[in-house]
Parts: structure tokens; C-alpha cells; sequence
């Protein structure tokens, strides 16, 4: 069954349209990789399904309800949860601080003001659990502002696991990293999102097409193709469009 | 400029001076008694409080401190307080006269403060036997303090709103040519009295005039009177009733003056602090101003003489309410007369006090409500026949009308609460 | 009561256009730098003092020219070493710096110049009324000040749009980061930006002066309706301020013009009230009362309905 | 358990400083200044939870300050004339729920963004309540203000609030309830969003909460306890008038909360406690203090922009590696001449405040009128700030090496 369902989806711009017409289905527990030229519209996208931005026609479901043009906090309660393309963490708090916030609406808090966080035993265990996971225990207390690049970057993929969300969205999550940060990082997203399903944006092939189930390719707000990797790789329509492109501006 | 430097400055030989006097004298070493001033000396209004401080201080030094004190030769010290114009800081300020022992104070600025110390005082008072305190109202006007809500430890030396304009009144009745009057005040207790009472005695003494405009503006926010003036010239007033101070006041004359309507503006504070000085020329023979004190020519000699020995210690200042002095006078008699420097042997005797000023007028305390019974003149804004002028600028006030006191009394509703001793 | 609404217009107009020469500055502030000046007003307060203390001197129109270069130059000195030092603290730094700044200058002023009303006076030249109108007069110093506000206007105008530091700064103020990117000294743009504002600030308060009155509260005064006409003109839209200026001088003026109240409203209705009543005040309330907040409450409605301004393109 | 130890040692001993104050000055004056304090400490709290917790720049903080005094002072009218009968104790609980009433009516519209925006709706709404209180005399008494007394309400424990000092206790009490209340509140999931939201309102919204709505509970308690501090305010003047909330009292919050220091819990305490001394025993001796006021304000913004809390913690790293010592003689070398030339420059603006006097410095006189007066306070000034400058970068030396930690981070709980 598919999790995440993109019927028909526009998105304009004032006049200028961004997306059009995109049609997309997710499969649960799967490993989807969205690429695209620069400007084709990827990260567009991403705001559209997490309700950054409303979207102009076309329906978006997760489990079959819809959630276009629901605010992002709606969208994240419902199980989907998004990292940036440009890290965004929470930069004065603590990286636990951090990872906490992450888990609240989760665990049930909500927006209580009556429930000490020091108390929350259950609550500080997972968060301690996830900073083991993302590997940052030893900066627990260290202003998330202050870590390296890397770090921010494995504290976003945290906080957006922590909220337990079945849908991960990655927006270039290697982006910026060196060779081997790189590796590290990848393989820290194939460990957490073991049994989730996960939808990523990213530039570098060679780890598009290593951690990916099936590849959709977006060019000028259309998707020209959606198939696995080896498909992908020897479609001549993809090659003509992106994949060619790519060499040249390279 | 400000006496607190000067307290700074003189401190370490005024100890000096004091332990020698200790030593010396036995005469000399009796305890000054102290006077609290509380008044704004920082702050917009500052310029007002500082020029009443002067006045207060110059009363004191010059009338009593020169001639060997007083109560058989105690220096009279006046303590200033700042309380910035603000209800709060006078709260602040009563304290700190309270842990300093300051029993009697001298206020006057801004009926919002003399109101809030006068219940201050009262509840102090009443919850501190033995430790009152007596407020001594140099100038603040609103009609409340000597009627609803008079106090036994309140005694206010200048006439109140209702007063000065139950003569003001008089003065435009008696003149055939007004047929219109506009009313225009700031929107605060001041403005609403002036306006009332205006309307109420006009109808009484000239029911052929017409009030063509009550208007009332938010208090120091207008940017431009222009609009108001345009009604006013619309309305076709021929005079303007005014209880606007300060930069208001200034800005509403301007404003009329610059529209080119030439009607008279009667006024409450139109003079000294910069605004004779900024109205100048404009306003000569359009600005009258009532008040208890009298303009040019200053009614006896001993007054001039007072004014001169001011100016050549405050070339820079007016000597803009010689009722400062009156009031440290009729106190200081009181002092004399129980010999004492109590509150309430003060409050008792100061009750009916009959008082004979520089200006050579009888005064008299009613003990009814506190209230100063004493003439009041009206004085119009020119620089013909100015021997005293204000702001150094030529320009000055001329006393047109006069009335006698006891023609200013009007009734009171106070029920004075005395004390018991 | 024909005559009563033409010089309300008038009246409005020279309201309106004064609060533009002050609201041009800040727009262009506020647009570039996201700083919203809280001193902008006591930079005209100091133009009006400058030009006071020059005048006592050289007479009204050297002021005219020297003050405001001189509030300029303090400005600029004021970007330099005070705001961009700030800058590294955020947007809430600034606004509190510029909101400490806006205390210290009254307090300077007051300590320079006395507390008391100043004796700024307008120059003899124009001591004449330009016109006569149902009796009352339109003195010709207000008609110069409508020129000179005009004048601005399209100097600046014709600045922004025509040269070519003014297509500079029209790019620095939709695209601010852009400009830096293209290699163009924002730094500099922004101190100049700064002066320049102030400037006109300055110029706003040396000719408003004589008229409004010289003294140390009238930078409150105008304070924070300049940051209204602002945000309601929308960000980066001199337009906008124009207009949002133009609006609310006129409808102040308007409303004092005006004799309507809440009891006239409900007599309509049919309605009576008593005097004694608990909520009279309400009951009392008249447009003229009230014309002095009006501004506040169309920041309010326009800023839960609209929140990018009335001609604004950017959200904050 | 020794972070809780420490935790309920610091406020115990808060309790006790508070509790034992007057003890040490119980002049009248004294007293009075204590419960301006405690006033101020609240409310500076309730503000920093707006600005300092949840990134919120009000301009209007005081019109939920003024509308529960104003209430209070109604309330001690309606006791005063028998209407209802409870003991005045009670009252800043009801201010402070006019003050949450106040929040959840402005805030449901305002809170919807932050920056600039809610700046200028608060400042709109400042200016709109502080003009409407004086155009609704009823019940804001017009510029006079509405008078109330406090002795009528029963006893509390043969209490009657004759004296400041009476209050003053009644004020320690709410202070510190207030002040554990709104400590806690920070520990619990809405302070710790609403400094999320601060951070990064985007962010927030994408792990489940709607910024708006976290900016919205925040905005209430501050309502709520800048309502307490209102009605402790009624309480110890037993009037309020229209400056409780207009736009200098909301100026003056702010200027609290920054001097002291935002991002630190107790730095708007610090600040209270710095300006309300300043205050009251700067303007007995100088006109010029809001001068000094305005110059202080503009050198914490432009040297500490942590303020002074934050200005302490600076040097907890040299603290925590004993090496605070080290500090102390570049401290020296850099503060007194530092001092000289602040001195100096007062000196300079008084006496050119003054007209043809004199000031007595050190057994000198200084006439301000010679001109070799300004020719050696100038000197003098020069001198010191040439010392300053030169012995700056040795201290900056000093607390580089004096804060500079080995390699693993020291841990921050």
C-alpha cells in the first residue's frame, strides 16, 4: 500500500509555474530519491508535502488523508518529518535540548505547562537514546549552534527521527560533507531509517543510486521518470534530460 | 542651576563649618528646621520645579536665614525632592521625607501629584500618630483638594480653578463685545474643570453668550493645532478660554496667532519658562492670563525690592509665584506664634490665619477648607510699561483687572475630619 | 462647514507631507538595515535644534542648509560606530540599541538646550499669510513647507530611480543580500543610507520648528506615528509611506475637523443615554478626542489584515 | 541529586535574602525601596519570558501591568466600601488573572508572528490603552489616578498592612512564588518550545507545534504574572494612575530585562535590582541621572549585549578551573583607570550642568567657569582612556587564557 500518495500536484508562483503537475506514489518502507537539475523544483516539492507552502492544485495523502494545505505542525503530528536543505536546528538550546523538542509531541506533552521536563524519566531515556543513535552523546550539553557542520547535520536527521515519524523527507543530507563525512553520514540514514520510509533530495549519484529503492527524476516541475535505479540509470530519456546536463555543468 | 550640586558641593565645609559652629556657639547649634520641596528637578517639567525651588530657597535665605533664622535662631534648610512630575516617584520621594523626618512639604506642580500626596499624607497620617506630615500647596489648583476631598493637613496658598474663573468670567461679561466663546483644554481633570465651570458661570452672568466650540485634546500629543484652529475660526469665537500649559499652551497660541485671528486667548500659565519669551511679539495684547499674583506694575515697594534682590541672585529666573514666599511666611508665622515646628500646632495655627503680604494685601487662611483667600488680577501679554519682565525678553504681563479678596470667595463642600488631641 | 473641511485638507496635507519627509528616511532605514529606528524622530528633533541654535547666529536659512547636513553626519557617525556593532547581536539588539539611542538624545537634548520651549522662529521673508480663505489665513511659511516636502520628494524620486547608486539602493532594499553578493560595499551603501535619512529627518525638523514649537518633547510626539505610517505604508514601498502618510495626516485632521461622537451614533439608532451612566466616558467619546490614536488602530487592523503594508511586497 | 541540592540551596537562599533584607536596613526609605524591587523583579521576569524566552519584542509589556493595578486598586475600593470582603493578600492573584485575561484577548491576535510585527502591535496597543485611559475617567480615573486603601480587608494574622514593611513581606512572598512559578515554567514542554520557537519558529512547527500557539501560552503567563506584579504595585502605593501603563513603564521594562541580561534567568532580577537603584538613590544626587541612565543603557547594548548576567557568567569557565585569580590584577589595571575617566567625564557634564558654581572634588574646588579646570579634567580624561585602551588587550590575554578549556567540553548541566 502506498504511504505517501502525490495526485496531479501544482504549485505557481504568481504566474510562473514551479510544479507541475507532479503524480507520485510511496510505497511504505521504502527508499525514494528524488533528483533533478538545479531549479527543477525538488525542494519545492519537499515544501509542499510538509506544508511549507500551500500548493496551487492536485491533492497530497499520507495514509490516504489527505494534507495539502494543512499547516506544517499538522502534517508533522500526522507522521512525517523533514530535514533542510540549509541546516535548521535550534541553535541556543542544547543538542539534548534539541533532540527533547523533538520528542515531545510525540510522547504527548503537547503544549503543557504543568509537567516538569527534569522528571520525565521515559522522556529523557529516549532522548539519551537517540543522542547514542546519532552518536552526539558527548555533546549533549554543548549549544547546538556551536557543533561542526557534520554534527548540525546528524542533529537535524535526530531531531527529525525523534518525532517518530514513519515518513523521513531528507533535503540533501550529505550536502556540503566531505568524502568520508559523507559515508558516515549515510550510513547513520540507513540506521535510523531502518523500517521507515524515506524520501530524500540529493545531488551526489553514487549515493543516490547506493541507498535507493526507486529514483524519480524532476525536471522543470515534471517527473519525466519514476523507476529503480537501474532503470533510471539506463533510460535514455533521463540521460538526455539530467543525467546529461549534470556532465555539462560539471 | 540645581541646588543638589550645590549641596554636593558644599559639603565637606558646611561639616566643616557646622563643627565649628558646634564648638563656637552654643546659640548657633540648634538643629535647622528642615522643609522638604517636592517638585519635578529632572525631567520635562524640570525647568518649572527648579525655578519654584529657587524662589523657595531665595524665600528662606533671604527673609529669614539673613536675619538671624527663626523660633530664636534656627536656620530654616530647604531639602529638595525630586519627584520627576510623576504619582509614583512622589510616593518615593514622601518616603524618603518620611525616614529623614521632614514634616512639612512644599509641593505644587501638577494636580495629579498634589492629589495623590494628599491622600498619601492622609493615610500616613491616620496610621502614624505623633509622625504627620503637612502638605503645603503652593500652586496646584484643582478644586477637590479644598472641597471633596480636603484634608486637615493640606493648605493650599493659590486660588483654585473655580476661583479663577468665577473672576475671569466676570471680566468677560463685563465686556459687551464678546458674543462667542470657544473653550479648548487638554483632556485631563484640569481641562474638564475649566470647561464645566466656564459653561456654567457664563450662562449664569451672560446668557447671551454663546459657547460655539467645547473641545477637548489629548494631553501633550497634538502635533498641530492648525485643525483646531480651523474650527475655532469656523465658529466665528470671539474669544478663547483656554487651561492648556506648557508646550500645548505654547503651540495653541502659535497656531491662532499664525491663522491670523485676532481675538483674545484667555489663559491659566501662558507666561515664564520660555513661553512669554517664545510667544514675543505674537502675542501681545492677545494673551490675558488670570492669576492671584499681580503683573507690572508691582503693587509696593517692598515687593520690587523682594523681586530685585531675586533677580541679581537668579538673573536666569522669574520670580513667578511670590505665593512660595507668602506660604513659607504664613508657615513660618505659625512656627512663631506656638512655637513650635509640629505639624499639627502648625495646621492649627495657620486655620484663619490673617497675613499682611509683601504685596501689602491682608491674606486670609480659611480654616473652613484650607483654602488662601486673597485677591485676583487679570493680566494681559505685552512689552508696554514692563518693569519686570519675564524670560529677560522684554516682554511681560500687565494687570488690566484686579479684584479684591474677599470678593473671590466662593463656597466649598469640604467637611474637614480634624484630628483629635 | 465647507470651509472647516478645505483647511482640514490643507491642514492634513502639511501634516502629511511633513510626516513623509520623516517616514522617507525610515522607510529607506527600515527596508535595507530591518532596523526600525526608534531615534529617527529625535534626529528631527535635533534638526529643529541645530537649526534653532545656527539660526540665533546666521539667521533662519543657513540652518536650513547646515542642520540637517549635520544631523546627517551624526547619523552616519551613529551607523558606523554604534548601529554596526549591534548588528552582529541581531534585529532585537538594534531596536533596543536604536531604542536607547532615542532616550539618550532627549536627554542630551534637554541637557544642551534646556528643558524649556525654544524661541525658534520662522523667517521674516515668509512672515506673510499666502492666502486669505473664509477669514482665515494660510500663512506663506506652510506653503513652503508643502514646496520643500514636495521638492523631496522628487528628488528622492528621481534619485532612486535615476542614478545610479539609486538603483543600487532600490536593489538593496527588495534584495538586500543579493547586492551584497554582486560585490557592492553594503556596509558603506548603509551608512550613507543612514545619513541620508537622518538628513531628511533633520530637514523635516528644521522647517517644522518654528511652526510645531522647538522643544525637547517633540521627537515623542512624532515618535511612534512615524513607525506607523511605516509599516502601514508597507516594507520597502516609499510609495507606500506616501501614502500611508498622506492618510493619516488627513484623517486626523479629519477627525478634529469633525464635531461626531458615539452619542451622535446611537441617536441615529434612536438611541438615548443617561448621563450617569457607568460606561458615560463611552458614551461621551467624540472623533476629535480620539483623532490622536486613530493612526494606532489602523496599525493594528492593517497589521492582523494585512501584514506586509498597504503597498508592502515583503512579510517581515 | 547534588544538581537538585544546589538547585533548592539557591533558592533557599533567595528566600532567605529576601526574607532578611529589611532586617539589615529597615529605614522607611529602605523598605520602600525593597518593594519597588520586588515589583520590578516580577514584572522584569514576565517580560523576559516574552523577549528573553520566547523572542518576543513587546513595546506594550506595561498595559498587562497597568490593567491589573488598576483592578487591584478597584478591588481594594470595593472592600473599602463592603461590596466583598476577602483579605488584600489575595488581590495580586486577581491581577494577575485581569493581566491573563488582557494576554488571552490581545494575544490571540497578536502572537500570530513574531519580530517586527509583534513589536509594532504591541506598540500600537500600548499607545491605544495608555490614551484610552485617560478618555475613560471612570474608570481610570484620568490622570489622577484611582486611590485605594489597603487596611480595610480583615487581618491577616492581626496583620492590618498599616506599614511598608507590612507589605514588603505580603511582596516577598508573591515574589517568590512568582519567581519559582516562572522558573518552573521554563522546565516544563511549553517554556522549553517557546525558546524552540525563538530559535527557529520554522523548525518548530515542523516537529509538531504551531509556533503561533507556543508564542501564544508563553504571551499569557507573562500577561498573567506582569498582572501579579500590577497589583503588588496597588498594594504598596495604594493608587495607580495612568504611567502604570503607558509607554515609559513598557520602555522601562525592556531597559530591566536588557541591562540585566536576556538570555539568563536571573538577569532581569539583576537588572531590577540595578535600576531600581539607580532609580531612586541616582536621582537624589544629580538632575543628570537619566542622562547617566540613557549612556549606561547605550554601553551595556553596545559592550555586553548579554547584559550583566551574562557579563558574570563570562568568567564561570575561569571560575570552574580555579583560575578566577588570575583575573583579578588585569581587572585592576583596566577598571581604575576605566574609573578615573568615567569620573571625570561626570565630573565634566556637571559641572557644565551648573552655572557659575563650583564643585568640590578631593578638597578642590573646581570652578566651572576657569579654563584650566576643563584643561586638566580633560587632560585627565584623555590620560585615563589612553591607560584603558593599553591595558585592554592584556586583560582580553588574561581571560582568553583563564577561560580556555583543554579539550573535551566541560560538561554545562
Amino acid at each position: 500500500m502506498s504511504i505517501l500518495t502525490l495526485n496531479n500536484v501544482h504549485k505557481h508562483f504568481g504566474e510562473t509555474p514551479i510544479i507541475c503537475g507532479v503524480n507520485l506514489n510511496i510505497e511504505e518502507g521504502e527508499r525514494h530519491a528524488i533528483i533533478g537539475p538545479n531549479g527543477a523544483g525538488k525542494s519545492t516539492l519537499f515544501h509542499l508535502i510538509s506544508g511549507k507552502y500551500p500548493v496551487t492544485e492536485g491533492t497530497i495523502s499520507l495514509r490516504g488523508q489527505a494534507i495539502q494545505n494543512l499547516p506544517p505542525y499538522e502534517i508533522a503530528r500526522r507522521g512525517l518529518a523533514r530535514s533542510f536543505q540549509v541546516t535548521n536546528i535550534f541553535p541556543r538550546l542544547s543538542v539534548f535540548e534539541n533532540i527533547r523538542c523533538g520528542l515531545l509531541w510525540k510522547m504527548g506533552y503537547g503544549y503543557s505547562f504543568w509537567n516538569l521536563l527534569g522528571r520525565q524519566h521515559d522522556l529523557n531515556t529516549a532522548a539519551h537514546g537517540i543522542l547514542d543513535q546519532i552518536g552526539l552523546s558527548q555533546r549533549a550539553d554543548y549549544p547546538a549552534g556551536e557543533l561542526a557542520y557534520a554534527q548540525q547535520r546528524a542533529l537535524e536527521l535526530g531531531i527529525a527521527i525523534a518525532s517518530g515519524a514513519e515518513v523521513i523527507m531528507l533535503d540533501e543530507p550529505v550536502a556540503g560533507m566531505s568524502h568520508s563525512e559523507a559515508e558516515n553520514a549515510v550510513a547513520l540514514i540507513r540506521r535510523v531509517t531502518e523500517g521507515k520510509t524515506l524520501i530524500m533530495v540529493e545531488h551526489d549519484m553514487s549515493i543516490v543510486f547506493g541507498i535507493a529503492d526507486r529514483i524519480s527524476v524532476l525536471v522543470y516541475g515534471e517527473l519525466i521518470a519514476c523507476d529503480t535505479p537501474s532503470n533510471i540509470r539506463s533510460s535514455e530519456k533521463v540521460q538526455e534530460a539530467y543525467l546529461g546536463t549534470v556532465t555539462a555543468d560539471e | 542651576m540645581n541646588i543638589k550640586n550645590q549641596k554636593m558641593s558644599y559639603f565637606s565645609s558646611a561639616l566643616a563649618l557646622s563643627l565649628l559652629l558646634i564648638l563656637a556657639q552654643p546659640a548657633f547649634s540648634q538643629e535647622p528646621v528642615r522643609i522638604a520641596f517636592m517638585d519635578p528637578l529632572s525631567g520635562a517639567f524640570a525647568s518649572i520645579g527648579n525655578s519654584g525651588l529657587k524662589q523657595l530657597q531665595f524665600a528662606a535665605d533671604h527673609m529669614f536665614n539673613a536675619k538671624g533664622g527663626i523660633l530664636g535662631g534656627r536656620m530654616i534648610e530647604i531639602v529638595p525632592l525630586d519627584n520627576q512630575q510623576s504619582p509614583t516617584e512622589t510616593q518615593l520621594q514622601f518616603r524618603r521625607a518620611v525616614s529623614e523626618d521632614l514634616r512639612i512639604i512644599f509641593q505644587g506642580n501638577s494636580s495629579a501629584v498634589a492629589n495623590a500626596l494628599n491622600s498619601t499624607i492622609t493615610r500616613h497620617n491616620r496610621r502614624n500618630p505623633g509622625q504627620e506630615i503637612l502638605q503645603i500647596n503652593y500652586s496646584a489648583v484643582d478644586p477637590i483638594l479644598t472641597n471633596e476631598q480636603c484634608s486637615f493637613w493640606h493648605f493650599r496658598f493659590d486660588a483654585h480653578a473655580i476661583m479663577k474663573l468665577n473672576i475671569l468670567t466676570d471680566y468677560i461679561a463685563e465686556n459687551p463685545d464678546v458674543k462667542k466663546i470657544y473653550i479648548i483644554g487638554q483632556d485631563y481633570s484640569f481641562g474638564q474643570v475649566v470647561s464645566d465651570n466656564s459653561i456654567a458661570l457664563l450662562n449664569a452672568k451672560r446668557p447671551d453668550i454663546e459657547i460655539v466650540g467645547n473641545e477637548f485634546h489629548p494631553i501633550g500629543q497634538v502635533k498641530d493645532f492648525t485643525p483646531y484652529v480651523t474650527k475655532i475660526v469656523a465658529s466665528g469665537a470671539d474669544a478663547v478660554i483656554t487651561g492648556n500649559f506648557g508646550a500645548d499652551m505654547v503651540s495653541l497660541a502659535r497656531s491662532i496667532i499664525d491663522s491670523g485671528l485676532d481675538i483674545p486667548i484667555y489663559t491659566f500659565y501662558a507666561a515664564y519658562d520660555g513661553i512669554t519669551a517664545t510667544l514675543g511679539a505674537d502675542g501681545v495684547d492677545r494673551i490675558h492670563l488670570i492669576h492671584n499674583d499681580s503683573g507690572n506694575p508691582l503693587p509696593s515697594e517692598e515687593r520690587k525690592q523682594y523681586y530685585r534682590a531675586f533677580k541679581a541672585e537668579n538673573p536666569n529666573n522669574d520670580m513667578t509665584q511670590p505665593r512660595i514666599l507668602t506660604a513659607l511666611q504664613m508657615v513660618v508665622a505659625a512656627m512663631e506664634e506656638t512655637q513650635s515646628t509640629d505639624p499639627y500646632d502648625i495646621a492649627v495655627a495657620l486655620e484663619d490665619m490673617r497675613f499682611t503680604t509683601i504685596s501689602g494685601e491682608e491674606i486670609w487662611m480659611r480654616g473652613e477648607d484650607h483654602q488662601v483667600v486673597q485677591g485676583l488680577h487679570l493680566s494681559v501679554h505685552t512689552d508696554q510699561d514692563v518693569e519686570f519682565d519675564a524670560d529677560n525678553s522684554g516682554f511681560g504681563l500687565v494687570t488690566r483687572y484686579s479684584v479684591p479678596a474677599e470678593e473671590t470667595v466662593v463656597e466649598t463642600s469640604c467637611r474637614m475630619r480634624r484630628p483629635r488631641r | 462647514m465647507f470651509e472647516v473641511l478645505v483647511f482640514a485638507t490643507l491642514n492634513g496635507l502639511v501634516t502629511g507631507l511633513l510626516l513623509f519627509m520623516l517616514a522617507s528616511g525610515l522607510t529607506l532605514i527600515f527596508s535595507m538595515m530591518g532596523v526600525l529606528n526608534f531615534a529617527h524622530a529625535s534626529f528631527y528633533m535635533l534638526g529643529a535644534y541645530f537649526a534653532y541654535s545656527i539660526s540665533l547666529y546666521l539667521g533662519f536659512w543657513p540652518g536650513l542648509l547646515i542642520a540637517p547636513l549635520l544631523v546627517g553626519l551624526l547619523g552616519a557617525l551613529i551607523e558606523r560606530y554604534g548601529l554596526r556593532r549591534v548588528h552582529q547581536h541581531g534585529h532585537v539588539a538594534e531596536l533596543v540599541f536604536t531604542f536607547g539611542l532615542a532616550f539618550l538624545i532627549d536627554e542630551a537634548v534637554q541637557f544642551f538646550w534646556g528643558p524649556d520651549t525654544k524661541n525658534y522662529q520662522s523667517p521674516d521673508v515668509l512672515d506673510f499669510p499666502l492666502f486669505t480663505l473664509f477669514g482665515q489665513e494660510f500663512s506663506a511659511y506652510r506653503g513652503f513647507m508643502i514646496g520643500i516636502s514636495v521638492l523631496i520628494f522628487i528628488g528622492l524620486y528621481r534619485l532612486l530611480t535615476r542614478s545610479r547608486v539609486g538603483i543600487i539602493i532600490q536593489a538593496a532594499i527588495t534584495h538586500p543580500h543579493t547586492v551584497a553578493n554582486l560585490g557592492h560595499n553594503v556596509p558603506l551603501i548603509f551608512m550613507a543610507v543612514f545619513g541620508v535619512g537622518s538628513a531628511l529627518a533633520g530637514v523635516a525638523g528644521v522647517i517644522a520648528g518654528p511652526v510645531l514649537t522647538t522643544f525637547p518633547g517633540m521627537a515623542t510626539v512624532l515618535g511612534s506615528i512615524v513607525f506607523v505610517i511605516v509599516v502601514i505604508g508597507g516594507l520597502g514601498s516609499l510609495a507606500g509611506a506616501l501614502i500611508a502618510s498622506l492618510l493619516i495626516g488627513l484623517l486626523q485632521s479629519y477627525a478634529i475637523a469633525s464635531n461626531l461622537g458615539v452619542a451622535d451614533l446611537l441617536n441615529l439608532f434612536g438611541l438615548e443615554f443617561s448621563r450617569d451612566h457607568l460606561l458615560t466616558d463611552l458614551w461621551t467619546l467624540t472623533l476629535p478626542q480620539i483623532a490622536p490614536i486613530l493612526p494606532y488602530l489602523l496599525l493594528i487592523l492593517v497589521l492582523i489584515f494585512r501584514p506586509t503594508g498597504l503597498l508592502g511586497n515583503r512579510e517581515q | 541529586m547534588k544538581k537538585i541540592l544546589t538547585k533548592s540551596l539557591v533558592w533557599i537562599g533567595y528566600l532567605a535574602v529576601l526574607l532578611l533584607l529589611p532586617q539589615f536596613f529597615d529605614s522607611i526609605l529602605a523598605v520602600s525601596l525593597f518593594n519597588q524591587m520586588a515589583i520590578a523583579i516580577v514584572f522584569a521576569l514576565s517580560y523576559n519570558m516574552l523577549l528573553g524566552q520566547g523572542g518576543m519584542l513587546s513595546f506594550g509589556h506595561a498595559v498587562y501591568f497597568g490593567l491589573g493595578g488598576f483592578l487591584a486598586v478597584h478591588a481594594l475600593l470595593l472592600i473599602e466600601f463592603e461590596t466583598v470582603y476577602f483579605s488584600i493578600v489575595y488581590i495580586p492573584l486577581l491581577a494577575g488573572l485581569v493581566g491573563l485575561l488582557a494576554a488571552l484577548f490581545i494575544g490571540s491576535f497578536s502572537t500570530r508572528k513574531a519580530g517586527t510585527v509583534f513589536a509594532m502591535i504591541s506598540l500600537g496597543i500600548g499607545e491605544l490603552l495608555a490614551a484610552s485611559s485617560l478618555i475613560f475617567v471612570s474608570f481610570f480615573g484620568g490622570e489622577a489616578g484611582v486611590s485605594g486603601d489597603r487596611t480595610y480587608g480583615p487581618p491577616l494574622f492581626g496583620v492590618e498592612f498599616f506599614q511598608g514593611i507590612e507589605i514588603y513581606y505580603l511582596a516577598a512572598a508573591w515574589v517568590f512564588v512568582a519567581t519559582l512559578f516562572m522558573y518552573l515554567f521554563t522546565q516544563t514542554p511549553a517554556g522549553r518550545m517557546a525558546n524552540a520557537v525563538r530559535d527557529n519558529p520554522e523548525r518548530a512547527e515542523f516537529i509538531g507545534y504551531s509556533a503561533r500557539r507556543v508564542r501564544y501560552i508563553s504571551f499569557c503567563a507573562s500577561g498573567f504574572f506582569a498582572g501579579i506584579a500590577g497589583g503588588l504595585y496597588a498594594l504598596n502605593y495604594e493608587f495607580v494612575t495612568e504611567e502604570t501603563l503607558n509607554a515609559v513603564t513598557s520602555g522601562r521594562v525592556l531597559l530591566m530585562a536588557y541591562i540585566g541580561g536576556l538570555g539568563y534567568f536571573i538577569g532581569p532580577i539583576l537588572g531590577a535590582v540595578i535600576l531600581t537603584l539607580m532609580n531612586s538613590l541616582l536621582s537624589n544626587y544629580t538632575d543628570l541621572w537619566m542622562l547617566y541612565l540613557g549612556i549606561l543603557f547605550l554601553l551595556t547594548v553596545l559592550f555586553l549585549p548579554k547584559g550583566f548576567a551574562g557579563f558574570i557568567m563570562m568568567h564561570r569557565v575561569a571560575w570552574l578551573q580555579r583560575r578566577i585569580r588570575k583575573l583579578v590584577l588585569p581587572y585592576l589595571a583596566t577598571a581604575i583607570p576605566a574609573m578615573v575617566f568615567m569620573a571625570t567625564c561626570v565630573l565634566m557634564l556637571e559641572l557644565s550642568h551648573i552655572e557659575d558654581e563650583s564643585i568640590s572634588v578631593l578638597n578642590m574646588e573646581l570652578s566651572a567657569s576657569s579654563s584650566s579646570t576643563w584643561l586638566g579634567l580633560l587632560l585627565i580624561a584623555s590620560t585615563s582612556m589612553l591607560v584603558t585602551r593599553r591595558t585592554l588587550p592584556a586583560l582580553r590575554e588574561a581571560w582568553e587564557s583563564a577561560n580556555h578549556v583543554a579539550d573535551e567540553p566541560e560538561s554545562k548541566s
